[in-house]
C-alpha cells in the first residue's frame, strides 16, 4: 500500500517533469525537467527492488549524460533560438498518432495480467552483480559484453573529440582569416 | 617388329611442319627471308623420306598388311577409341602417289614459290598438309581418319588463303572451309551412328568389317539396312564435301586462288579424292546398302556431267582444271556407286598423275606469263615453252582416254563396270558417262588449243618476257606426265595385266564378291568397250579442233579473272542455292540480333524501368523535412499495432 | 490495494509517448535528443517492470539489459551532442527543419 | 591442406599485394606473377594428388535452420579441373595485364586474386552454402575490376552484370534456406534427402529457384542480357577469366549440386537440354552479325556453354567426362582468344572488327598465335575441343538423332564466325593506320602459346582430363566408402520395421514414384539391409540404402543431430559420386 503511494507521487513527478520538457521554452529549461524526471524514475527502481540499476540511473543519465546537455546549451549561445515556433504542423499530426499508439499499446497491456514475484522484488542487487561479473557459474559472455561497452564508450569519446577538434581547427582558420 | 614402324611415315612431315613452321615464325619479324635454298631442301626432305619408307614398307607387305596401335586416345563411358594405323593395298597405292607426288610437287614450289615472301610458311603448310593426308589414308580407325580429314581441310584453307592480303583469297578460303565442314558434320554424324548402332569397336575398319561379316553370318542384314543406310548417307555427304560432289561442289573452283602447286598437290592429285578412298575403305559396309549406292551413282553421274558442261565455259585455265577435276572425280563415284572400288581407285590413281601433270603444267604457264590465267590471253605458246606444251599434251591425251594413255584403262574401266552393273540403270549411266567423255574431250582440247596453239594474244611486253619455267619446276612436270603415260599399265585388263586389281583384291574384294552375288553382272566383250571410249575421245578431240582452232578468240583487256566466290558464273546454279541457304542463316540471324535481342532487351530495361519508376515514386513520399519522416513511421507503426490488435492478434 | 507492475508498464508507455512527441514535434534539436532519451528511459524502466514479474534467475536479463542500454545512451550522447556542436557551426541553427539535405 | 591453401591463400595473397609500392608497377606485378605461378601450380598438384577433401569444421548456425554449415572442401575431379582453369587463366591474365593496366597494376592484381580465390571456393565447396556464399562472392571482385579497368561503358558493365547475376541467384538463396531449415545440414546429401520430404510443386519450385541462378550465371538464352555487354566492356584479361573459368560455374552447379540434389522428371531434363541447343544455335547466329570482337567472342562462348548444358542434360554415361573435356577446353581456347583480342585491341586501338585487318603482315607472331587459336575454337580434330565436342555430340545421339543434328549445325556454324572473326581481324589489308600500342611480349606469346600447347595435348590425350574422373573412382571414395559403411551400416543393419517401411512408402509416394516403383523400391531396401555389404557395390543400390537410412534418421527427429552432421560429409561424397556415375 505505502509503495503505491510512493509509486504515484514518483510517477506523477515523473509525468509531469516529461511535460515539462515537453513545454518548455528554453533546452536549458527542458534539461532541467528532464533530470527531475530521471531522478523520478531512478526513484522507482528503487522501489521495485533493483536499487543498483536506480543508483546509475542517477549517475549516468542524471548525472552525467544532462551535465553534457547541460554544458552543451550553455555553450551554445544560439540554442535559444526565438524564430522558430515550439510547435508546427507536424506536430498536430504526430500527437494524435502517438496517442493511438499509446492507447493501442496499453489496450494490449490491459488485457494482459501479470504479477510480481515476490523473491525477485525483495532484492536483486547480488543475483545481478553475480551474473555479470562472476565468470565462473554464468561464463563470460555478460562479462566480455561489459568489456566492450568499455571499448564502445571509448570510441564515442574518441569519435566526439575528433568531430569537435575539427570544429576547432576550421573556427582558429576563419579568425585567422579574418584578421588578414 | 621386322618392318619399319609405320608411324615413321606420318613422322617426317610433322617435323617438317614444325622445323619450317618454326623458321617462319622465327624469321618473320626479319627483313630478308630464310634462305630458300635451305628451307627448299627441308621441305622436299622431309616427304621425300616419308615416300622411302613407304616404298620400303610397300615392298615388304605381305598380303594382309601392316597392323600397329601406338596408344589409346579417347578412352570415357560409351566411347574407346585408339591412335593406330592401317597399312594394306588400298593405304600402300594411296601413300605411294599421296607422298611421291607430294615430294615432287614441293620440288616443283621452290621454283614455283621462288622469291615469295612466305616461301618456309608455304612449306610449313605443305608439310602439315602431307602429314594430315597421310594420317588420313594411313588410319586404321574413322575417328583418326577424320582427324586428317578435317587437317586437309584445315591445310586447303590455310593454302588457298595463303596470299592473304587479298581479302578474296580469304574469302575463297573460308569458302571452301565451311562448305567441307558442312561434309565433315556429315562424317561426325555417321561415325556417331555407327557407334549407335554396334560400339565405338565399329569404328575400326577390321572391327567394322568384322561386324559386317557376322551381320551376314547372321542373316541380320535386314534389320540393320535402315541404320547402315543412315550411316552410309551421312558418309557420303562427308565425301561429297570433301570430293566437291553435288551438292556441296562449289568450293573447288573458288579454290585455285591458292598457289598452283597447291591446286595440283591438293585440289587435284590428294585431298579432293579422299572421299573415294573413304567409300573403298568402308566397302564392305557400302556394298549392302543398295539405296546409298544408287544416290552415289547418281551423283557422281551429274556431277560429272555437270562439272564437263560447266568446264566448256571457263576462261581461267586453272578453272576449266578445277571443274574438269570434279566431272572425273564424278566418274570416281560412279564406279564406287556400282561397288567397283577398285577401279575408282585406280582412276584416282591415273587421274593424280594426269590431273597434276596438267595443273604443274599451267602453273609453269602461268609462271612464264608472269601471273596471267585467261586463256584468251594466251596462245601460241608451243614454240616457247616446248616442255610444258609437251607435258601437258601427254596428260591431255591421258585425261580425254586416248588409246594407250593412262586414263584410257581407268575410264574405260570405269565405263565398263557401269555398263555390266545392271540391266537399265548401267546403260543409262553409261550413255552419259560416254557423253561426258566426248566433253571432257571437247573442253580440254578447247585448252590446249587455246594455249598452245594459234597466235600470242597477249601484250607485247609479257611476250618478251615469256621463258621456259627452271629445270626445279620442269623435272617433276616430266615425271608426271611419264606417269600420266605409262600409271595405266599397272591394270591394263585387254592386254592381261592385273596387279593393280590383286593389290586392292585384299581390300575391297569381299565387297565387291557380295555385290556381285546380288548383281550379276552381264558378260559383254571388253574390247567393244574400248573401240567406244576411243571413239569418243576423238571424236572430242574432232570435235575440239574444229570448232576452237579456227574460232576468233577475242583477247580481253583488263584483270585476269580471279576466283569471283558465289558470283562465278550461271554454270554453277548451286551457288545459288548455297547462297539461299546463306541467306536463311542471315536471315535467321538477323532475326536474333535484330528482333529477339532488342526484345530481349526490351523487356529488361522495361523491367529496370520499372524498378526505377517504383524507386522514384517510393521517393516522392520522402518528404524534406526529417521529423515529418519520422511522424510518419510512427503512424505508421500505430496503424501495425491496430491491425494486429483488431485482427484478434494478442488477445 | 498494492502496486500492480501494469501499472509500472501504463506509466512506462506515458512516457514513451511524451518522449516520442518531444523528439518530433518540437523542432530544435535539443529538444529532439531529449525526446529520445525520454523515450529510451522509458524502454528501461518497461524492462525492469516486465522482469520484475519473473523468478530471480529469469529476471537477471531484464535488468542488466538497461544497464547496458544506458552506456549505449550515453555513447550516443556523446557522439549526438558533437554532431549537433558540430551541425550548428556550419548552419548556425538549431532548427531540425534546416537539415534537410538529405533528400536527392 | 592443399584445398585450404588453394581456398584461402589467394585472399592472403590480395591482402599481400596491398604492401606493394602503388607506384612500382614491375615489382608488385613480379611478385604476382610469382604467386600466380604458385597457385597454377597448386592446382596442378590438386590433379595429380587426385580426389581429396577437408575435415569439416563447423562454421556457424544459420538461424532456423536444424544443422550447421561447415567449412568443407572437397575436390573431385570435375572441380578440380575448374581450380585449374581459374588459376591457369588468371597466371596468364596477370601477365597480360601488365601491359594494359598500367600504374595500377597492384590493384588489378589485388582484384584478380580475390576472384581466383572465390572461384576456387565455388568449385570445391562442399556445403552448399559455402558454395553459395563464394558462387555470390565471385561476382564482387569481378565487377569492381570491370568498373576501374574496363572500356567506354564500363559502369554500366559493372551494373549489369552484378544486378543480374546477383538477382538471379536471390531466389537460389531462400530456396537454399528453405531446403536447409527441413534438411539436416547443409550437405548434399541431407538436402537430396530433405527434399524427397517435399510435394512435388515444391520441389519444382526450389529447384527452378537453384536453376534460375545456374542459368543466369552460365548464361542461357534468354538470361543472356548481361553477358555480351560484360565480356565486351571488362578488360581482356578478366573477361578471358569470366568466360575461361567463372561461365563454368553455371555449367559445374548444374552437374554437381542441381542433377545430384533434385529428382528431375524427364519433361525438364530434355527441356534444359533444348533451352541448351537453343541458346547454342542462338549464340553462334549473334555471333556472326557481332562487329564487336569482344562481343563476337562473347556470343561464341555462350553457344559453346549452351552446348555444353546440352550435354549435361543429354544425361548419358559419357557426360561427365563429355562435358568436362569440353569446358576444360573451351577455357583455355575461349581464354586465349579473350587474351589475344586484348593483345589485337592495343595493337589497333579499336574494337570494331571490320576497322582491322593485316595485322598478319604486322605482327606475325602474334597473328600465328591468333590463327592457331582460331583453329583451335573450330575444334578441329586433333585439339581438345574435337574430343570435348565429338564426345558431347554423342552423348545428345544418344537422346536421338535430332539433338546431334542441331549441334552439327551449331558446329557449322561455328566455323563460320571463327573463320569470319580470323579473317577480318588478321588478314586482309590493314583498314587504316593503328596507333601501334605495345606488342605481344615475349613473356605472353609464351604463355599463350603454352596454352595452344595444352590444348593440342589434351585433345591427343584426353585421358589427361578423363582420367581424374577415374581416380575418383578408385582413389577416395573407397577410403570414405568403407568409412562410410561402418557407419552407415549401423542403422541399416536393423531390418527396418513395418512401420517405418510405411513411412518411407509414404514419403516416396510424396515424391511422385508408381507403385510398382515403390513396391519395388522397399523389396530392394529390404534385401539391402539383410545384405549390408553390398551398399558399397553398385551405385544405385548405395544410393538407395543411403535414401532408406536418410528416412531412417528423419524418424530419430533429428535427435542426434551432432552426430548426423559428422557421418553426413561422408556419407555425401559417396552420394555426388553415385550420382556423377549416372
Amino acid at each position: 500500500m505505502l509503495a503505491l503511494v510512493y509509486f504515484i507521487i514518483l510517477a506523477v513527478i515523473a509525468v509531469g517533469a516529461a511535460l515539462c520538457v515537453l513545454l518548455s521554452r528554453h533546452p536549458l529549461y527542458g534539461a532541467l525537467s528532464l533530470v527531475v524526471s530521471m531522478v523520478s524514475l531512478a526513484g522507482i527502481y528503487g522501489l521495485v527492488g533493483s536499487p543498483f540499476l536506480g543508483v546509475v540511473q542517477i549517475m549516468v543519465y542524471a548525472g552525467a549524460i544532462m551535465m553534457l546537455v547541460t554544458f552543451v546549451i550553455m555553450v551554445l549561445n544560439g540554442a535559444k533560438d526565438k524564430r522558430t515556433p515550439m510547435f508546427d504542423g507536424v506536430s498536430f499530426f504526430i500527437i494524435p498518432a502517438v496517442l493511438v499508439l499509446a492507447a493501442m499499446v496499453g489496450f494490449a497491456l490491459l488485457r494482459s495480467t501479470m504479477t510480481f514475484d515476490s523473491a525477485t522484488v525483495a532484492g536483486s542487487v547480488k543475483v545481478t552483480s553475480e551474473t555479470l561479473f562472476n565468470m565462473a557459474s554464468t561464463g563470460p559472455g555478460y562479462f566480455l559484453l561489459f568489456e566492450v561497452i568499455g571499448v564502445l564508450l571509448l570510441s564515442a569519446m574518441v569519435a566526439a573529440i575528433f568531430l569537435a577538434k575539427r570544429h576547432l581547427g576550421s573556427v582558429i582558420s576563419e579568425n585567422t582569416e579574418d584578421k588578414h | 617388329m621386322t618392318h619399319l614402324p609405320l608411324w615413321f611415315i606420318p613422322l617426317f612431315p610433322l617435323i617438317g611442319t614444325i622445323l619450317l613452321g618454326t623458321i617462319a615464325v622465327v624469321s618473320s619479324g626479319a627483313k630478308k627471308g630464310p634462305s630458300e635454298g635451305l628451307v627448299g631442301t627441308l621441305a622436299v626432305l622431309f616427304p621425300a623420306l616419308s615416300f622411302a619408307v613407304v616404298a620400303i614398307l610397300a615392298c615388304s607387305m605381305p598380303e594382309a598388311g601392316f597392323r600397329e596401335t601406338l596408344c589409346n586416345w579417347i578412352d570415357i563411358p560409351l566411347f574407346r577409341a585408339d591412335i593406330g594405323f592401317l597399312f594394306d593395298g588400298l593405304s600402300r597405292i594411296m601413300l605411294l602417289f599421296v607422298t611421291g607426288i607430294g615430294s615432287l610437287i614441293a620440288m616443283y614450289s621452290i621454283g614455283y614459290m621462288h622469291g615469295d615472301r612466305g616461301f618456309a610458311r608455304f612449306f610449313a603448310y605443305i608439310n602439315l598438309f602431307l602429314f594430315s593426308m597421310v594420317v588420313l589414308v594411313l588410319a586404321d580407325s574413322l575417328l583418326l581418319t577424320f582427324l586428317g580429314w578435317e587437317g586437309v581441310g584445315l591445310c586447303s584453307y590455310l593454302l588457298i588463303g595463303f596470299w592473304n592480303q587479298d581479302i578474296k583469297n580469304c574469302k575463297a578460303a573460308n569458302k571452301a572451309f565451311i562448305v567441307n565442314r558442312v561434309g565433315d558434320i556429315g562424317f561426325l554424324l555417321g561415325m556417331l551412328t555407327l557407334v549407335t548402332i554396334g560400339g565405338s569397336s565399329l569404328l575400326n575398319y577390321d572391327g567394322l568389317a568384322a561386324f559386317i561379316n557376322m551381320v551376314i553370318g547372321a542373316g541380320e542384314v535386314v534389320e540393320l539396312v535402315l541404320p547402315l543406310s543412315l550411316a552410309g548417307l551421312l558418309f557420303f555427304i562427308g565425301c561429297t564435301g570433301k570430293s566437291a560432289q553435288i551438292p556441296l561442289l562449289t568450293w573447288l573452283p573458288d579454290a585455285m586462288a591458292g598457289p598452283t602447286p597447291v591446286s595440283a598437290l591438293i585440289h587435284a592429285a590428294t585431298m579432293v579424292t579422299s572421299g573415294v578412298y573413304l567409300l573403298a575403305r568402308l566397302s564392305m559396309m557400302f556394298c549392302l546398302l543398295e539405296h546409298v549406292l544408287l544416290i552415289i551413282v547418281f551423283v557422281g553421274m551429274f556431277t560429272a556431267l555437270w562439272a564437263a558442261i560447266a568446264g566448256l565455259l571457263q576462261n581461267d585455265i586453272k578453272k576449266v582444271l578445277a571443274y574438269s577435276t570434279i566431272s572425273q572425280l564424278g566418274y570416281m563415284f560412279m564406279a564406287a556407286g556400282v561397288c567397283a572400288f577398285d577401279a575408282s581407285i585406280f582412276h584416282v590413281f591415273t587421274h593424280a598423275f594426269f590431273k597434276a601433270a596438267l595443273f604443274l603444267g599451267a602453273g609453269a604457264v602461268i609462271h612464264s606469263l608472269a601471273g596471267e590465267q585467261d586463256m584468251r590471253r594466251m596462245g601460241g605458246l608451243i614454240n616457247k615453252t616446248p616442255v610444258t606444251a609437251c607435258v601437258m599434251i601427254f596428260a591431255f591425251l591421258a585425261i580425254v582416254g586416248f588409246p594407250g594413255f593412262a586414263g584410257f584403262w581407268s575410264k574405260d574401266l570405269i565405263l565398263e563396270r557401269i555398263f555390266v552393273s545392271g540391266p537399265i540403270l548401267g546403260p543409262i549411266v553409261y550413255v552419259v558417262g560416254l557423253a561426258t567423255a566426248v566433253i571432257t574431250a571437247v573442253y580440254m582440247g578447247r585448252l590446249i588449243i587455246m594455249t598452245f596453239f594459234g597466235k600470242y594474244r597477249g601484250d607485247k611486253e609479257t611476250e618478251e618476257h615469256i621463258h621456259e619455267a627452271p629445270a626445279v619446276m620442269l623435272f617433276p612436270m616430266v615425271i608426271l606426265a611419264f606417269g600420266a603415260i605409262f600409271s595405266g599399265y599397272l591394270w591394263a585388263d585387254s592386254i592381261g595385266l592385273t596387279f593393280f586389281r590383286d593389290s586392292m583384291a585384299s581390300v575391297v574384294g569381299q565387297a565387291q564378291a557380295i555385290y556381285l552375288a546380288a548383281n550379276p553382272a552381264a558378260h559383254v566383250n571388253p574390247v567393244i568397250f574400248a573401240a567406244l571410249g576411243t571413239l569418243a575421245a576423238l571424236g572430242g578431240m574432232y570435235i575440239a579442233w574444229k570448232v576452237f582452232s579456227r574460232a576468233r578468240i577475242i583477247g580481253v583487256k583488263g584483270a585476269s579473272t580471279v576466283p569471283e566466290g558465289s558470283a562465278a558464273s550461271w554454270t554453277f546454279l548451286w551457288d545459288y542455292i548455297h547462297c539461299a541457304f546463306i541467306a536463311v542463316v542471315n536471315i535467321l540471324a538477323w532475326f536474333c540480333d535484330v528482333v529477339v535481342e532488342k526484345v530481349l532487351q526490351a523487356i529488361q530495361w522495361t523491367i529496370a524501368a520499372i524498378v526505377e519508376i517504383l524507386g522514384d515514386g517510393a521517393s516522392i513520399l520522402q518528404v524534406r523535412k526529417v521529423r515529418l519522416q519520422l511522424s510518419f513511421s510512427v503512424a505508421g507503426v500505430a496503424l501495425l499495432v491496430m491491425l494486429v490488435i483488431f485482427s484478434g492478434g494478442l488477445v | 490495494m498494492e502496486l500492480q507492475p501494469l501499472y509500472i508498464q501504463i506509466l512506462a508507455l506515458v512516457i514513451f509517448a511524451i518522449g516520442i512527441i518531444v523528439a518530433v514535434a518540437r523542432r530544435n534539436l535539443f529538444f529532439v535528443l531529449m525526446g529520445v532519451e525520454l523515450a529510451l528511459n522509458a524502454v528501461n524502466l518497461s524492462f525492469v517492470g516486465f522482469a520484475k514479474t519473473l523468478p530471480a534467475e529469469a529476471s537477471v536479463t531484464g535488468q542488466i539489459v538497461p544497464l547496458f542500454s544506458i552506456a549505449v545512451a550515453a555513447a550516443e550522447a556523446c557522439v549526438g551532442f558533437a554532431m549537433v556542436i558540430m551541425i550548428f557551426r556550419n548552419k548556425e541553427s538549431v532548427d531540425a527543419d534546416s537539415y534537410s539535405d538529405m533528400k536527392g | 591442406m592443399l584445398l585450404n591453401l588453394l581456398v584461402i591463400a589467394p585472399f592472403v595473397a590480395a591482402i599481400l599485394m596491398v604492401l606493394n609500392s602503388k607506384e612500382d608497377s614491375s615489382a608488385s606485378s613480379r611478385m604476382a606473377i610469382l604467386m600466380g605461378v604458385a597457385f597454377a601450380a597448386m592446382s596442378v598438384a590438386l590433379i595429380v594428388t587426385g580426389n581429396q577433401a577437408t575435415t569439416p569444421v563447423e562454421w556457424f548456425h544459420i538461424p532456423g535452420t536444424r544443422g550447421p554449415v561447415y567449412y568443407y572442401l572437397y575436390a573431385h575431379g570435375l572441380g578440380a579441373w575448374m581450380v585449374f582453369l581459374s588459376c591457369g587463366l588468371s597466371l596468364v591474365a596477370l601477365i597480360s595485364a601488365r601491359s594494359i593496366t598500367g600504374k595500377s597494376y597492384r590493384n588489378f592484381a589485388i582484384g584478380i586474386f580475390a576472384l581466383m580465390g572465390a572461384m576456387n571456393g565455388t568449385f570445391l565447396a562442399a556445403d552448399a552454402v559455402l558454395f553459395f556464399f563464394f558462387f555470390e562472392a565471385m561476382v564482387i571482385p569481378a565487377a569492381i575490376l570491370i568498373a576501374a579497368f574496363g572500356g567506354e561503358k564500363r559502369t554500366t558493365a559493372a551494373m549489369t552484370f552484378a544486378i543480374y547475376t546477383l538477382v538471379g541467384s536471390a531466389p537460389m538463396m531462400v530456396a537454399l534456406w528453405y531446403l536447409l531449415t527441413i534438411a539436416d545440414n547443409s550437405l548434399l546429401l541431407s538436402m537430396a534427402v530433405a527434399i524427397q520430404s517435399l510435394p512435388v510443386e515444391t520441389q519444382t519450385l526450389v529447384m527452378l529457384s537453384f536453376l534460375l541462378a545456374f542459368l543466369v550465371k552460365t548464361p542461357i538464352f534468354p538470361f543472356h542480357g548481361w553477358q555480351a555487354i560484360t565480356y565486351a566492356e571488362a578488360p581482356a584479361p578478366l573477361s578471358a577469366i569470366l568466360t575461361g573459368a567463372m561461365s563454368k560455374a553455371g555449367v559445374f552447379g548444374f552437374i554437381a549440386w542441381v542433377l545430384p540434389i533434385f529428382p528431375m522428371n524427364l519433361n525438364y531434363i530434355s527441356g534444359l537440354m533444348w533451352l541448351g541447343l537453343g541458346t547454342a544455335i542462338y549464340g553462334a547466329l549473334m555471333a556472326l552479325r557481332a562487329t564487336d570482337g569482344k562481343r563476337l567472342l562473347a556470343y561464341s562462348s555462350m553457344s559453346h556453354l549452351g552446348f555444353a548444358v546440352a550435354g549435361v542434360f543429354s544425361l548419358s554415361e559419357a557426360m561427365l567426362p563429355a562435358v568436362l573435356v569440353l569446358l576444360v577446353a573451351h577455357g583455355i581456347s575461349a581464354g586465349v582468344q579473350y587474351f589475344l583480342m586484348g593483345v589485337a585491341e592495343r595493337m589497333t586501338g579499336t574494337r570494331n572488327i571490320n576497322e582491322m585487318g593485316g595485322l598478319s603482315s604486322k605482327n606475325p607472331v602474334f597473328s600465328f598465335l591468333f590463327g592457331a587459336a582460331g583453329v583451335m575454337a573450330l575444334a578441329v580434330p586433333g585439339t581438345a575441343g574435337f574430343v570435348g565436342e565429338f564426345t558431347v555430340l554423342l552423348s545428345l545421339w544418344d537422346l536421338g538423332p535430332l539433338p546431334a543434328l542441331v549441334g552439327g549445325f551449331c558446329l557449322i556454324l561455328s566455323a563460320t564466325y571463327v573463320l569470319r572473326f580470323v579473317q577480318k581481324v588478321i588478314f586482309g589489308k590493314p583498314a587504316r593506320e593503328y596507333q601501334e600500342g605495345t606488342r605481344t611480349t615475349a613473356l605472353e606469346g609464351v604463355a599463350f602459346g603454352s596454352m595452344l600447347a595444352l590444348l593440342l595435348a589434351f585433345g591427343l590425350h584426353p585421358a589427361f582430363v578423363t582420367n581424374s574422373l577415374h581416380l575418383f573412382d578408385e582413389g577416395i571414395t573407397e577410403e570414405l566408402t568403407t568409412e562410410v559403411v561402418e557407419e552407415v551400416a549401423e542403422p541399416a543393419e536393423q531390418p527396418m520395421t513395418a512401420e517405418e517401411l510405411r513411412e518411407l512408402d509414404s514419403t516416396l509416394a510424396a515424391s511422385g514414384f508408381t507403385e510398382e516403383e515403390r513396391k519395388a523400391l522397399i523389396a530392394q531396401i529390404q534385401s539391402e539391409t539383410l545384405a549390408v555389404d553390398s551398399a558399397v557395390a553398385a551405385s544405385e543400390a548405395a544410393e538407395d540404402s543411403v535414401e532408406a537410412q536418410g528416412a531412417a534418421e528423419e524418424q530419430a527427429a533429428g535427435t542426434d543431430s551432432s552426430a548426423a552432421g559428422a557421418e553426413s560429409p561422408a556419407v555425401e561424397t559417396e552420394k555426388t559420386e553415385a550420382s556423377e556415375n549416372e
